[in-house]
C-alpha cells in the first residue's frame, strides 16, 4: 500500500536549503531540557501587572476557577474548591508554559508578547500556583528547574496492542 | 415562420442552484443547465453542528465512508487561518544533514500517494442522555481520500541524523500548534497531505498541506504544517501534556497516539423512528492499528451476537460501512455493534473500560460499545451508561 | 480588572468563508471558526467547462480519483429537474408478478450496497488542436462512492418473467429519456443509487435515484429514474438509434455498452510548464470491463514503454490513478500511456481503431491512446492526430 | 463484492402495489412492433401547419440543415447538401419518432402534444423525408409499417472482448 521507494533518486533535488535565518524566524519551541528557550527574564510582580492587563479578562482575576461562571479562557491556577485540570495540578513542566503563551496567548493578540513579558508571565503563575516564591526570577537557566508535582503523574502509555483494555 | 436561429432560453451557463419549490410536474419544464459548480438539492440540508472550536459530522446522514469535504469535522484551536499557497512554506530542520524549505509547488512536485482514512478526535465521545444523534455522540471523526507526498521521501532529502527519536510538528494558524511524534511514525505512513477527496485540501482541514498520521490522534495530524522539527527527544507541549492525555488509575497516561477501534451504529438511530419487519442495521467501524477485520451487531442487548457485513473494500486505518438484517418484532430491545481489528484487539464495553482504567475515566481515548434502545412505538434512544 | 466573562469576540457560529485576501502573517491574527458547511480555499477554484447540454470535469486539477460531487461532469438533455423527494416514486411493470411503487423511503429501507466506480459519456473524447486541457479532451468521466439498492433486489420483490430479457429505464426530467438495457445487467451488478460520496445524490447526477450500470455508457445510466418496465425486447428509443450508435465499417453499430478501457496522463498536460529532471507523471485509467491490471507509460513517443504503480486499492470498473517517476534531459518529446484491463484488452492507437472501423469513425466509443508532447522549453501539447 | 443476497427474505414487504392507473400515467413508450401506439392519427397536412408554428423556430422552416446556421435544434429532413444524421438518413424505425416526439418535444413545451398532433407530426416529417406520400394516414396500424431505409444499416454490437479491436 505505501510505496516503494527503492526506484527513487538520491534526491529529487526540489527544495531549497534553509539558512539560519530562516529558521530562527519560526524555530522558538522549548524543551523541558531549557533548549530554545530564549534571553531575557522577568519576576512575579512585574507578571502580575501584564496579567491583569492582558489576560485576566479571559481567566479571571486571579485565574482560579470560578463555580458557575464560564469565563472564555479556562483557569490556569489551582483554587482549592476548583476540580478542574490547571498549572498548579496538572502541568508536568514549566518549560511548557513559556512555550505555549509565547505562541498562543493572548489569544485575542498571539505572538505580540516579549520575551521578558513572558518570563514575567511565567514567574507569575508559577508562582501563584505556589512552586516558586514571589522573588524568584525566571530565565532560561532557573525556568527549566522549576518541579512541577504533577510531572510524577504522567506516564507514557505502554499498552502493547492485541486485545487488552487497558 | 421563423427560419434564422433565434436566441434560445436554456444556453444561459449559470452556475447551476435548484430553486426550494419543486414544479408541480418536472417533466413538463425545463430544468436549470449545467454549470461550473453543483450544488445540493434544496431538500437536503446536512450540516455539522458547530460549537466554537468544534463542528461534528452528520454521521446518520452518511451513505457510506467519504466524508463530502464541507462537512468534514472541525477542531480548531484558533479558527481557519488563512493562508495563500504561494507564501506557504515548510521547513524541515533539527537533526538534519540539511535543512531545507519546500514551497507547496515543490511538494507536488515528489512522488505522491493517496490513501483513504479517517481522523478522529482523541475526544470524541459525548454521552449522558437519551436523546442524542449520533452526530452529537461521536461527531469528531471524518474520512476522506488524502493525496500527499510521504514524509518519508521527505526525509530522504534533507538527511536524518541516525539519533534522531522524534520530531515536532507544527500548525502555521494562531495556536501555532505544536505535537511531538516518534519518528518511526515518520518512516511508516506517515503524509504531507495538500490533496482532500480529489481536490485540493479545504482550509478547515489545513490548506494548503497537513500532516496525516493515518490512525492516530486527530491532534497529532498538525494543520496548516508549517514547520518539523528531527529531534532526539519530544517537547512535551502544552497539546501533549495539559491536553491529550487522560487519568488512568491514579496516574496521567500521556502519548496514546494510536485511536482504540470502535464502532457505532447510524441507524436505526436517535431521533429516527422504525417500523415493525426488516430493517437493515447500518453504521461504521474503525481502528487506528489497522484493517476491520469483524463488526458483530447484536438486537437483545449483548445476549446474543451476529456478524454484520462489511462493505468491501475494507481498508486499513479506515471507517468501514457495515449492515445486518434483521426482522424486529415490535418488542422493546437494545442494539448494539462490537467491532474487531486486525490485532484481535475487541471493543470493550464502558465497564470493562472502567474496570481496567479506574473510575476516574475520562476525557480522552474513551471507545465503549454504545447501545440504543428501541421503545415498541419505534422510537430509538440512546443508552447512556453511567460510570461514575 | 474584569473578572465577569467578557463577550468573547470568537464565538460565532457563521458559515465559515474564508476572505479571498489572506493576512500578511496568518499565525498572529485568529481565523475564522467552526461552522455548518465548509468551503474552499479563496485560493482554489475548480471549475466545470460548460455547454449549455454538457459540462466536464476539470481531471487536471485533480489528486486522486474521488471527484468532488460538485466538480462530476453533467450531460442533460432538458437540464436539471427538481424533484420533491416526498413525491418521487419508482414504478417497476411490465413483465412482473406484480408492478410496484417505491418512494424514495421505500428504496432505502431495502439493504444498501456501496461502490466506487467511474460513469462516463459515450461521446467522451474530443480533438483538434494543440491546445487542450485532459477536461476539454476526456472531461465527461467523473467517478464517485455510490450507495443504493441492487435492482436485483426490487426485481426479486415484484417477481420478473422467465421470458423476460431486457427493460426499459426512463427518467423523471423533461426529456423523459429512455434507455434499453439487457435483463442481465440487472441481474448482474446495476444498483438504484440515492447516495452519492456519502450524501444524497446531487441533482446533476439524478437526486434523488438513478440507474448506475456499472461501467456502461454514462447515457444509460438514466438519472431520476421513475420507471422500469420489464420487457422481451429492446425499444429502439431515440437515445439508442438516433444517439449513442457509430459508423463501423459502413453500418452503424448500437447497443454498445461498455466502455472499452482508456488511459490519459493529466500531469504533465497542457497548459502546464514542466522543468529539466524529475517529473512524476500522473494520469488515470479505467474500463467498463472489470479491472485495470497494467498502465504503460511511454517517455519516446511510444518506442519503449514503462509500467507505471497503480495507486491501491485499484477497483473494478473505477478510475485507477497511476504514476510513474521519470527524468527528463530536457529534449523534444513526446509522453503517452496506455491501460491493459482484466480482459486482456489494451487501449488502441487511433490508427488501429480507424483500421478496425473505417475512416468513418467517430462520434461515440472512441478510446485511442493520446500523446502529449513536450517542447524543448516546457510547453507541454496535445498531439491531436489526423485521421480523416 | 456484490452482496449475496442468499439471506434475503422472499419478500421485504416495502413498497405498493402499482394499479392500472398508476401505470397508465407514465407508460406511454412505443416498440417498434406498436406496442404502446395509441389511438388517433394524424396526415402530413395537418402536421405542416402544427411544424411551423411549434417546431420551426427551432429546427427550420423545413427542418433541413442550412449551411452556416447553426439552429437550436438538429435538422430533420435530410437534404441533398447536407451531412447531419437526419430521420431520413439515420433512423431505424418509424415509431421511435412517435415516442420522442410525444414524451419530449417542442423542447420549451414537452409533453405538450395530443396523439392526434403527433400523429400528424410523423406523418408531415416522414413524408418530407420521403418514406410516405403526402396522403398516407398515421395511425396505430399504418405507423409500424413504415420503412425507413437506415434500418438496414443498424448492426448490434458484435465484439466479445478480449483484446479485439474492433
Ligand atoms: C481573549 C481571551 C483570552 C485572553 C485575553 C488570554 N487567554 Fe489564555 N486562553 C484562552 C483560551 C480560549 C484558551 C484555550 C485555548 C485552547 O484550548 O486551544 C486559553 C488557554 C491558556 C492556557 C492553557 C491552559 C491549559 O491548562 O491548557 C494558558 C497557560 C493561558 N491561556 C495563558 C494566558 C496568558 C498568560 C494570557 C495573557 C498574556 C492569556 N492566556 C490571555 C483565552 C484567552
Ligand atoms: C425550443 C427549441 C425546439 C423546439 C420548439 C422544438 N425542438 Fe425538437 N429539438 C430541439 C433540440 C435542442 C433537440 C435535441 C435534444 C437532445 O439532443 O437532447 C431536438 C430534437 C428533436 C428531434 C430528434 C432529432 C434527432 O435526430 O435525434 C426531433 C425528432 C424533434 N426535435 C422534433 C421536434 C418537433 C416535431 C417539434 C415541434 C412539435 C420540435 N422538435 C420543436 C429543440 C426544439
Ligand atoms: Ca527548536
Ligand atoms: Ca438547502
Ligand atoms: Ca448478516
Ligand atoms: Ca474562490
Ligand atoms: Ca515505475
Ligand atoms: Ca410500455
Ligand atoms: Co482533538
Ligand atoms: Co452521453
Amino acid at each position: 500500500f505505501i510505496p516503494a521507494q527503492g526506484d527513487y533518486p538520491k534526491s529529487f533535488g526540489f527544495g531549497k536549503t534553509a539558512t539560519a535565518a530562516d529558521i530562527a524566524t519560526v524555530d522558538f519551541d522549548i524543551r523541558p531540557d531549557g533548549k530554545g528557550l530564549p534571553a531575557g527574564e522577568g519576576r512575579a510582580d512585574s507578571g502580575r501587572v501584564i496579567y491583569v492587563a492582558k489576560c485576566a479578562a479571559c481567566h479571571g482575576a486571579d485565574g482560579k476557577e470560578i463555580k458557575g461562571v464560564k469565563l472564555p479562557g479556562p483557569p490556569l491556577v489551582t483554587s482549592a474548591k476548583g476540580k478542574s485540570k490547571t498549572i498548579g495540578n496538572y502541568w508536568p513542566y514549566a518549560t511548557t508554559l513559556f512555550d505555549y503563551v509565547k505562541r498562543t496567548m493572548p489569544y485575542n493578540a498571539p505572538g505580540s508578547l516579549s520575551n521578558d513579558e513572558v518570563y514575567a508571565l511565567s514567574a507569575y503563575l508559577l508562582s501563584a500556583n505556589k512552586f516558586i516564591s514571589e522573588n524568584t526570577v525566571m530565565n532560561a537557566r532557573s525556568l527549566p528547574k522549576v518541579v512541577m508535582p504533577a510531572r510524577d503523574l504522567f506516564v507514557r502509555d505502554d499498552r502493547k496492542g492485541g486485545n487488552e483494555v487497558k | 415562420a421563423a427560419v434564422l436561429p433565434v436566441a434560445s432560453s436554456f444556453t444561459g451557463l449559470v452556475q447551476e442552484e435548484v430553486p426550494p419549490v419543486a414544479p408541480a410536474d418536472p417533466t413538463k419544464v425545463q430544468g436549470i443547465p449545467p454549470g461550473k459548480i453543483g450544488t445540493r438539492s434544496p431538500f437536503e440540508n446536512p450540516a455539522r453542528k458547530a460549537s466554537d472550536i468544534s463542528s461534528r459530522s452528520p454521521l446518520q446522514d452518511f451513505y457510506s465512508t467519504i466524508t463530502p469535504s464541507d462537512l468534514h469535522f472541525e477542531r480548531h484551536h484558533a479558527g481557519i487561518p488563512n493562508i495563500d499557497p504561494e507564501k506557504y512554506e515548510l521547513l524541515i530542520h533539527g537533526m538534519v544533514d540539511r535543512p531545507m524549505k519546500f514551497s507547496l509547488a515543490d511538494l507536488k512536485r515528489f512522488p505522491a500517494f493517496t490513501r483513504t482514512c479517517f481522523i478522529e478526535c482523541a475526544g470524541n465521545f459525548r454521552r449522558g442522555k437519551a436523546e442524542m444523534t449520533p452526530q452529537e455522540i461521536l461527531g469528531l471523526t471524518s474520512q476522506s481520500e488524502w493525496t500527499g507526498v510521504m514524509l518519508s521521501t521527505l526525509l530522504r532529502e534533507v538527511g536524518v541524523h541516525p539519533k534522531a527519536k522524534w520530531f515536532l510538528a507544527e500548525g502555521g494558524d494562531a495556536a501555532l500548534l505544536t505535537r511531538s511524534i516518534p519518528i518511526e511514525k515518520a518512516w511508516d505512513d506517515a503524509i504531507i497531505a495538500y490533496g482532500q477527496n480529489g481536490e485540493a485540501i479545504r482550509p478547515a482541514q489545513g490548506y494548503p498541506a497537513r500532516l496525516l498520521l493515518p490512525g492516530w490522534e486527530g491532534n497529532t495530524n498538525v494543520k496548516w504544517l508549517r514547520r518539523i522539527e528531527i529531534s532526539d527527544q519530544p517537547y512535551f507541549t502544552r497539546e501533549e501534556t495539559s491536553k491529550y492525555t487522560y487519568p488512568v488509575n491514579g496516574k496521567i497516561r500521556m502519548f496514546s497516539f494510536e485511536m482504540d477501534a470502535r464502532s457505532i451504529i447510524t441507524y436505526p438511530s436517535y431521533p429516527q423512528q422504525v417500523q415493525r419487519g426488516w430493517i437493515e442495521i447500518r453504521g461504521i467501524a474503525w481502528s487506528g492499528r489497522g484493517k476491520v477485520t469483524k463488526v458483530e451487531v447484536s438486537t437483545d442487548a449483548g445476549k446474543t451476537w451476529n456478524d454484520a457485513n462489511l462493505q468491501e473494500p475494507v481498508l486499513s486505518k479506515a471507517h468501514t460501512y457495515f449492515r445486518h438484517l434483521w426482522q424486529w418484532n415490535g418488542a422493546e430491545t437494545e442494539i448494539l455493534s462490537r467491532v474487531t481489528d486486525e490485532t484481535g484487539y475487541i471493543q470493550p464495553t464502558l465497564k470493562q473500560l472502567v474496570d481496567a482504567r479506574g473510575a476516574d475515566i475520562g476525557g480522552y481515548h474513551m471507545n465503549p460499545i454504545t447501545s440504543w434502545i428501541i421503545k415498541r412505538n419505534g422510537q430509538v434512544l440512546f443508552k447512556p451508561e453511567k460510570y461514575k
